[in-house]
């Protein structure tokens, strides 16, 4: 391809090619201070034009790579940093096969992880991209692996994406420099993507022992609630994009996993209250 | 009333684990996980000693436990074609 | 190994001890819920994608109040939307509510048809990304 | 060197696998599907961790899909049991079920099965009462297509366990010249120790052969003459095959496709084959192969033309010259 580039997230390695030259620049520039990337990569994403002619005509980059979804719409250039992100999150999604794939968050302190997962907006995103730059290390905001043989959690600190009402939060918290450009008008409204801190990168290769499980959710009161353990089980299944092509190995990690870690939901109405419900939590939990 | 007959897979094709009162399972031969409610986990153990039909497997369930519920043989009946569904029993 | 990590555990619903009390339940009261892969693992995060309601393959269809396709006309059942739903649009649906431009009382047969789209149908790709932000 | 000439080479001759463009190696295995028959072909091989990491697991989700497409048979085998019918598997679940060396590492996506064309209304009335669905609308042209026309049933897709399952009375379009004989095909059939069937050695080439050329538009080719390769060899340590097999292609029509396979088999993969069956090349050969190998460092599918022109000719293999136009004509409009 003519454009190309390869980045390392935590143990995970892409080699990205475009028919453009700036969607790869955007990103150049956003992950700048990460390790220098393997030699053997585990994913291969493509940003290239739909057909032929849409390289010129009202270009559009359409996401492909080793593993692609047929419905997959493609995006307009201006977008080609997202369309990037999303390249490298759906060869994740598809592809990853090495370790069970957790659709959360993850920080962690003194060795032991906190993973944080929820549904969509339920904010799990911004909270840990906040406990990030309060004294926790970064370990993802949106993809947590858990290594099938000893069934401890890996790092994989991307770019934080910022949606919406949490690019502000964020902008008060951490110097412009770490930020990506702003997005607007994407399908998913405003967008901003955050580098993590040099803590995050320069640890990312150090895993951490699962210590506790929370589904934050963003927007109600604040309470904190029990959760059974197959209940728990269940939601993580569902949360996870290759539980079940894992086989045996996936039932054995997240049985453990499920077993060994406390878990709790959460409501909080804004993001202050979170971070000391978290910390009451962990404190209780240690 | 004799129904249909139905077998359960060897008690080494099934991982379980106990999850607050629910047991979850891993069955070998289809790669699935199921989770499970009683009286399901006890209607697979009774199969476990041969096949059986609703009848019998009443029978070898009332040696287990006391057993609380009207209509037993359609409960039983209607569990085993949820575990057939599911694969974890079939028709031999 | 199998089923007798529960007897070394004790305390599992599979002990047969014959005091235990088993509720054997309704009938109707399912016990076996089987994890399924597919939303979770065709989940990507793709954003710009669209449900046509009902798919180009039953075009002209009506959709029953439970998401099934049904003969136009066929009482109690909705007309096909005039325009692919977007993510947001199904999402709303999927909640419960009623996105702008749809009739609330065909709300719950659309939302009920993009519940039931499978792998391979117009449109599961996206209703399957929605089961993952981003 | 192309992806996909890479792949080929690492297949054929794992030894002959150095420090190279692992990348593309990687990339193209993914793009023709053949990522786990590579990791099980390079395994023992002096190969770099991280190529070893990826390769292992690889590995790991070949063993997966070879469980789960098991027991895609047996689920069916179960579902149409009451029927009393030859149920018979066909391709990748063929090779699995028999534990044929084509089996390592393979992938599988949907159930193929062959059936009697007189049972097809029952198999797929047994199929919807055991939790399949149908895909598509019972009344579009599509439906009508392939009843009229295919080979097949349209296609069903199992309510919880998301699978689809094909189902076939013969192993080529109806409206393809060839006929192959599928009395022949079932009489033939073996039964195997699980109660599953599978094909004939010979029917089994013959029917890879006809998938391959007489029916696709060789996308995702490399994998089936993979399967061609693996099978011959492993089915020509019997010195009655090829006779059986030259017979068997002459009986259903195939021998053509079938002495293609073999030459572009030999030429790929360098699979031994009868000489006499393989036929004397032809320019045309080359056609093939450069579409086979038609994917670059990238995986991206490369030779736009030549794709063009072998996706015009699978149309105009199915179809005689009148429908395919009234085919297109419909699809256009849709």
């Amino acid at each position: 391809m003519k454009h190309s580039l390869s980045l390392q997230i935590g143990p995970v390695a892409f080699r990205i090619g475009s028919t453009w030259a700036a969607p790869l620049d955007a990103l150049a520039r956003l992950y700048a201070g990460y390790p220098e990337p393997d030699r053997i990569c585990d994913f291969t994403v493509r940003l290239e034009p739909e057909s032929p002619w849409r390289r010129w005509v009202r270009p559009s980059v359409a996401i492909h790579g080793d593993y692609v979804l047929p419905d997959a719409a493609p995006m307009s250039l201006a977008h080609g940093l997202l369309a990037a992100e999303m390249g490298m999150n759906l060869q994740m999604a598809l592809g990853q096969k090495h370790y069970l794939l957790l659709h959360a968050a993850s920080v962690e302190k003194g060795g032991r992880a906190l993973i944080l997962t929820g549904e969509s907006g339920a904010g799990k995103s911004t909270l840990a991209a906040l406990l990030g730059e309060r004294g926790w290390r970064l370990m993802g905001d949106e993809f947590a692996l858990l290594d099938l043989d000893d069934g401890r959690l890996r790092a994989f600190p991307r770019a934080v994406s910022l949606k919406n009402g949490a690019i502000r939060v964020m902008e008060r918290e951490v110097a412009a420099e770490r930020f990506g450009p702003r997005l607007d008008g994407t399908p998913k409204g405003s967008i901003r993507h955050l580098r993590p801190n040099p803590r995050a990168l320069e640890a990312m290769a150090e895993p951490a022992r699962p210590a506790l499980i929370l589904f934050p959710r963003f927007g109600e009161a604040t309470a904190v609630r029990p959760v059974g353990q197959a209940e728990v089980f269940m939601r993580l299944t569902q949360a996870s994009t290759n539980y079940v092509s894992l086989g045996g190995a996936g039932f054995d990690a997240l049985t453990k996993l499920v077993d060994a870690c406390p878990s709790a939901a959460m409501d909080y109405p804004d993001t202050d209250s979170a971070v000391e419900l978290v910390e009451t939590l962990w404190e209780q939990a240690a | 009333m004799t129904g249909a007959r139905y077998i359960a897979d060897p008690e080494e094709c099934v991982q379980s684990v106990a999850l607050d009162g629910l047991s979850v399972l891993f069955h070998r031969p289809s790669g699935m996980t199921h989770i499970v409610a009683p009286p399901a986990p006890q209607i697979l153990e009774a199969l476990r000693m041969g096949p059986a039909d609703a009848g019998e497997i009443l029978a070898r369930m009332r040696a287990w436990y006391d057993l609380e519920g009207d209509e037993a043989a359609d409960a039983i009946e209607a569990r085993l074609e949820e575990l057939e569904a599911a694969g974890l029993v079939s028709r031999p | 190994m199998s089923g007798t990590d529960n007897k070394e555990n004790g305390g599992s619903a599979f002990v047969p001890s014959r005091r235990t009390v088993l509720v054997l339940g309704a009938a109707a009261a399912s016990t076996v819920v089987t994890i399924r892969p597919a939303l979770a693992q065709t989940a990507g995060s793709v954003l710009n994608c669209q449900i046509p309601v009902p798919g180009p393959h039953a075009a002209g269809s009506y959709i029953g109040p439970d998401g099934s396709l049904v003969a136009p006309g066929t009482p109690g059942a909705a007309p096909p939307l005039a325009r692919p739903l977007n993510g947001e649009e199904a999402k709303v649906l999927l909640r419960g509510s009623t996105p702008a431009g749809v009739n609330p009382q065909s709300a719950q047969a659309y939302a009920n048809y993009i519940r039931r789209l499978q792998a391979g149908m117009s449109g599961f790709t996206c209703y399957a990304s929605l089961q993952m932000p981003r | 060197m192309s992806g996909a000439r890479l792949l080929v080479s690492a297949l054929r001759d794992p030894a002959s696998v150095r420090d190279g463009d692992w990348n593309a190696l990687i990339a193209a295995a993914r793009a023709e599907q053949l990522i786990g028959s590579l990791a099980f072909r390079l395994e023992g091989q002096k190969l770099p961790p991280k190529l070893e990491a990826i390769l292992n697991a690889a590995r790991r989700d070949a063993n997966q899909q070879r469980v789960q497409a098991l027991w895609e048979a047996e689920m069916t085998r179960r579902a149409l049991a009451p029927l009393d019918i030859p149920m018979i598997l066909l391709k990748g679940n063929a090779f699995h079920a028999a534990g044929f060396g084509a089996s390592v590492g393979r992938s599988v996506g949907d159930l193929d099965i062959l059936v009697p064309r007189e049972s097809l209304v029952s198999v797929e009335t047994a199929l919807i009462g055991a939790g399949w669905e149908r895909m598509k609308d019972a009344d579009g042209y599509d439906d009508l297509y392939y009843r009229q026309w295919m080979h097949e049933l349209p296609p069903l897709i199992h309510r919880t366990r998301d699978r689809m399952i094909d189902v076939h009375h013969t192993i080529l379009p109806t409206t393809a010249r060839p006929t192959p004989d599928a009395g022949a095909l079932i009489a033939d059939s073996l039964l195997l120790e699980n109660g599953l069937r599978v094909l004939s050695p010979p029917d089994m080439i013959v029917h890879a052969a006809a998938h391959l050329f007489a029916d696709g538009d060789l996308a995702g080719g490399l994998r089936n003459l993979w399967d061609i390769d693996r099978l011959l060899r492993e089915f020509a340590v019997d010195p009655g095959f090829w006779p059986r097999l030259a017979e068997r292609a002459r009986l259903h029509q195939l021998s053509r496709p079938v002495a293609l396979a073999l030459r572009l088999a030999a030429r790929l993969y360098g699979t031994p084959v009868d000489p006499s069956l393989a036929d004397r090349g032809r320019l045309t050969d080359r056609f093939f192969e450069a579409r086979l190998l038609a994917r670059n460092s990238w995986g991206q599918p490369v030779r736009p033309a030549l794709r063009f022109a072998f996706y015009v000719r699978s149309h105009w293999l199915r179809m005689p010259p009148l429908m395919l136009a009234r085919h297109l004509w419909v699809k256009a409009k849709s």
